[in-house]
């Protein structure tokens, strides 16, 4: 019944939840742990900040990527960067426009955008043609944003979530445009472009950070330290299959080929 | 030069595409607006042809009667515009995450993870092997997020990030492969358009 | 030292002028810069020439998105031109919606040598990416019955000798990466781990540093990535065609950009420098 | 009840399909197949929203004759004369593919060019050694480049070889790294997903 071939991957998965069930344990009896700041996420409140002095909208995008197959975390890392900076600028009537690329994630961000403008007790302000359905065709997706951005003048563009080759085409473009441009993915393609064309990077996990950064919310800040032990966890294992590789013992590696 | 009005009509497609990068202008926003029509156009139909493929012709020549229960749920999203009812529509986003996130969850952990760890652990038998082995150690220690970074952690970290931008350079410097494309059109416009080149 | 400063911001539409000179004047008069083939490339084109013999039955997915067209398709033709030569047919499929119709783009110059229904089949896009190629590999006719052209599947002369995936010599998929149907890693665990076929793949030279594993392992028996590896595979198979007529263009242009981050620095330490000795602070 | 029940469905499918990937139980096995198809399938009847909203953005703009609003025009007949072709005939209809062929495919590909085009404007705007994280990306970039080229080889023989070995060795470590945060990362995301620690995607709690 037990599929042996995915033993070690099962314990895997067991260890991780342990450890987020542990780190939650410990934030609900009121252990505060640290978190250190990420800046291309201090930088959303930047861009919030730059929006409103010059009264000009702010665009975002949780990525040219949807929500049924395994990129589907990425595209919700996204997605809870646009609900605090739809509260942000809810709050400070900023205007936000929203690009999405696959037809099932509109009713998401709608709700998002919307829950956003009800946080910050302005739901009258909330505009359903701000989150918009482009093209999951990657290049007119691309160009209907940049399109997006210069008609509507928008002082920054957020992009986070799963991207492809358009990132180049995104992050340049914006920038020559005058944005303040924030771009995040875990594409390792990818990311070399954003970090060389972007104001701020979300390096891979990094992305993952945004909903326990922004809120400050000790439960989710114990999800980050769950992942710390993971990390931990991984180093130490790497540690013991070096040793043990090198003393000649191959068990270890065996297990983890699976 | 072309006689063939299709290789034109190609041709003014790329130039005028081409222009924005001088400045955008307005017939390159046109085009801009051709392709989002054709390109979700396309999207449209392909969708249908799905559905209908998939979900309607197997349900009422086979009789898979299970593919009623998708049916509904696609149709349930489409209460978001009913206000009393609105909130159904999270029922089939519901399925469509807890499907995605699942699937991650699975793909991750053999495949990026757990054989990761044995590529880089073995064979540790080169100098190469080696650094590998230091530029993993010290990139996820960048990564780390509750500990404080402090002493010599502060400084594998930083060390971290600069291994990380050699590695990101040597990304980008393999990825102007991507000039190829520019190759491609202006062959293109050469060859098949002007015919100036064979 | 103020012109020197200027270098720090040059107009990109400057830039972007001599790119374009850089990649048009080496296609209108090609330099013939020398270059070397690399063992991808020689393992690649030595896997197709030892192993695939008349009538073998090959098995191609066109997982290619429009845009990235005019980089996959030198790989594309430069293997389906030693397919050809070797007397393989192939089966077309796509697992991206794009590439059906991309499919006919690519074979259209080999309409002679690779007949339409003899040796050459195009099916169609292949929805559900990966557990769709999965059942399609086990039960072909249960997902196409017929091809991108309507005619039904028992009709056609070269898929009589195809019942499922035994059949196949190799898989060949031309890919653009994740957002294009199924990747080089779904393809791996499908064709060379499930049914211990060989694999061979054409990729973006973007995507290639991170395919790069899968061949190391020897899992990919094929790994031809971009113009580069397009220009290589012409090379071998003695069919010069778009890379290497592409490659001189591509040397300019990279030794245009080098040239620009140069002068770009340069700019920049004029200015640092200039700066400093009208009083301002040092960096 | 508006979060809960929708919250209940996800940890339910959430759950099955990651039983189905450890456990070998034909029941939920074949459920497990069947949600996953079932999803394909939703996601393609949404495609219905996403042509929806295109067209309510647009006939707006034609409405509120916003600038160049004759762009939006167009946009909605082209986006009708394609989709009303494609379901009518289908995909493989001579027209339809020559629109697809002669005006879809070169604006795609010209505009996957003009990224090259920027990808040099970037490297010019920002490889510049302000320190020791910009020059390191800078010399690696710029040395791999060379050795990707023929202009490479030409100036020394080894060049090919030293971008490859920054590739196998520099740019695999670093890969490797991020690849493993991720998948952790992932991992919990996922987890704090179907166990309903973050629920910003379902909106508003009222």
């Amino acid at each position: 019944m037990f599929d042996t071939s995915r033993s070690v991957a099962f314990v895997t998965l067991v260890v991780f939840a342990a450890s987020l069930y542990y780190c939650l344990i410990q934030a609900r009896r009121g252990t505060r742990f640290y978190l250190r700041r990420i800046p291309g996420l201090d930088a959303v409140d930047e861009c919030v900040g730059r929006a409103a002095e010059m009264g000009r909208p702010i665009h975002m995008t949780p990525g040219y990527g949807g929500l049924t197959g395994s990129g589907a975390p990425l595209t919700i890392a996204g997605l809870e960067v646009q609900s605090y900076l739809a509260r942000q600028c809810a709050t400070y009537d900023v205007r936000l426009i929203i690009s999405v690329a696959y037809p099932e994630v509109l009713p998401v961000s709608q709700e998002v955008q919307r829950a956003g403008h009800i946080a910050a007790g302005r739901p009258e302000t909330y505009r359903e043609e701000d989150v918009r359905f482009l093209s999951s065709s990657q290049f007119a997706f691309a160009s209907a944003i940049i399109g997006t951005i210069e008609r509507e003048k928008c002082v920054a563009n957020i992009m986070v979530g799963s991207f492809a080759a358009e990132a180049i085409f995104l992050a340049e473009n914006s920038a020559q445009l005058g944005c303040i441009t924030i771009g995040g993915c875990t594409n390792l393609y990818q990311l070399p472009f954003f970090i060389a064309a972007c104001d701020y990077t979300l390096i891979g996990e990094e992305i993952f950070a945004g909903s326990a950064h922004f809120s400050q919310d000790p439960e989710k800040i114990a999800v980050l330290r769950a992942q710390d032990m993971g990390k931990l966890a991984l180093l130490l294992t790497l540690f013991v299959a070096v040793v043990t590789a090198l003393a000649g013992s191959q068990e270890l590696l065996k297990l983890l080929r699976q | 030069m072309s006689a063939d009005p299709a290789v034109w009509i190609a041709a003014i497609f790329t130039l005028v595409t081409f222009s924005f990068l001088w400045k955008s202008n307005y017939v390159y926003r046109l085009a801009e607006h051709v392709l989002l029509a054709i390109a979700t156009g396309h999207a449209v139909v392909l969708g249908y042809e799905n559905v209908r493929n998939m979900g309607w012709t197997p349900l009422v020549t086979k009789g898979q009667y299970s593919l009623i229960i998708p049916l509904i749920l696609g149709l349930l999203l489409y209460t978001r515009y009913v206000k009393s009812v609105s909130w159904w529509s999270r029922i089939p986003t519901a399925v469509i995450i807890g499907c995605g996130t699942a699937m991650a969850l699975r793909g991750s952990l053999q495949a990026e993870l757990l054989q990761q760890i044995a590529a880089t652990a073995f064979p540790m038998n080169s100098i190469e092997s080696w650094l590998v082995l230091l530029g993993v150690a010290f990139t996820v220690v960048y990564f780390i997020y509750t500990y404080k970074a402090a002493g010599t952690t502060g400084g594998i970290s930083r060390i971290g990030r600069i291994m990380m931008m050699i590695g990101f350079g040597a990304a980008f410097g393999s990825a102007t492969g991507r000039l190829a494309l520019v190759v491609g059109r202006f062959q293109f416009l050469m060859r098949d358009w002007l015919g100036i080149i064979k | 030292m103020r012109s020197l400063e200027k270098l720090q911001a040059i107009d990109r539409r400057i830039l972007y002028l001599l790119l374009a000179l850089a990649v048009a004047i080496p296609l209108y008069k090609p330099i013939g810069l020398p270059f070397t083939v690399g063992a991808e490339a020689r393992d690649s084109f030595n896997y197709v020439e030892q192993n695939i013999k008349p009538g073998d039955l090959v098995l191609m997915s066109f997982d290619m998105s429009t845009g990235s067209l005019p980089e996959l398709e030198p790989v594309a033709i430069a293997v389906m031109a030693h397919l050809a030569k070797k007397g393989a047919s192939i089966i077309g499929i796509a697992t991206a919606p794009d590439g059906p119709m991309l499919a006919w783009q690519i074979w259209r110059p080999f309409e002679k040598e690779l007949p339409y229904g003899e040796r050459f089949v195009n099916l169609g896009f292949l929805a559900g990416g990966e557990s769709g190629l999965a059942a399609f590999l086990e039960n072909p006719y249960a997902v196409f019955r017929q091809d991108i052209r309507g005619n039904l599947a028992q009709n056609i002369p070269m898929l009589k000798g195809f019942k499922d995936v035994k059949d196949l010599k190799m898989m060949v998929s031309i890919n653009t990466g994740p957002t294009g149907g199924c990747s080089v890693a779904q393809w791996v665990r499908i064709g060379f781990t499930t049914h211990k076929k060989a694999v061979w793949i054409g990729l973006n030279a973007v995507m290639a540093p991170g395919s790069m594993p899968y061949y190391r392992s020897g899992q990919l028996k094929g790994y031809v990535a971009g113009t580069r590896g397009a220009g290589e595979y012409e090379m071998l198979l003695k069919r010069p065609g778009l890379a290497i007529a592409g490659m001189d263009a591509q040397a300019m242009a990279h030794a245009l950009i080098i040239l620009f981050i140069f002068l770009g620095n340069i700019g920049m330490f004029a200015v640092k420098r200039a700066k400093g000795q009208r009083g301002g602070v040092k960096p | 009840m508006r979060r809960t029940v929708p919250g209940i469905i996800l940890f339910v499918v959430g759950f099955l399909i990651v039983v189905d990937f450890f456990f070998k139980i034909p029941v939920i096995n074949n459920l497990s197949r069947d949600i996953r198809n079932w999803v394909t399938l939703i996601a393609n009847i949404a495609i219905g929203l996403g042509g929806a909203n295109l067209l309510m953005v647009h006939t707006r703009n034609v409405q509120r004759k916003k600038r160049e609003w004759e762009h939006s025009v167009v946009l909605v007949v082209l986006f009708a004369v394609t989709v009303i072709l494609g379901i009518s005939r289908s995909t493989n209809d001579r027209f339809y593919r020559f629109i697809f062929d002669n005006i879809n495919v070169p604006i795609g590909s010209t505009l996957f060019a003009t990224a090259a085009f920027q990808m040099a404007s970037a490297s010019y705007r920002t490889f510049r050694v302000r320190n020791i994280e910009s020059a390191m990306l800078l010399i690696t970039g710029v040395l791999v480049m060379l050795g990707k080229v023929s202009l490479g080889e030409m100036i020394a023989s080894w060049f090919p070889a030293l971008a490859q070995w920054l590739l196998d060795v520099w740019n695999t470590a670093t890969q490797r790294g991020i690849m493993m945060c991720t998948a952790i990362g992932l991992v919990m995301a996922s987890l704090r997903v179907i166990v309903g620690l973050e629920r910003s995607h379902f909106g508003a709690g009222e």
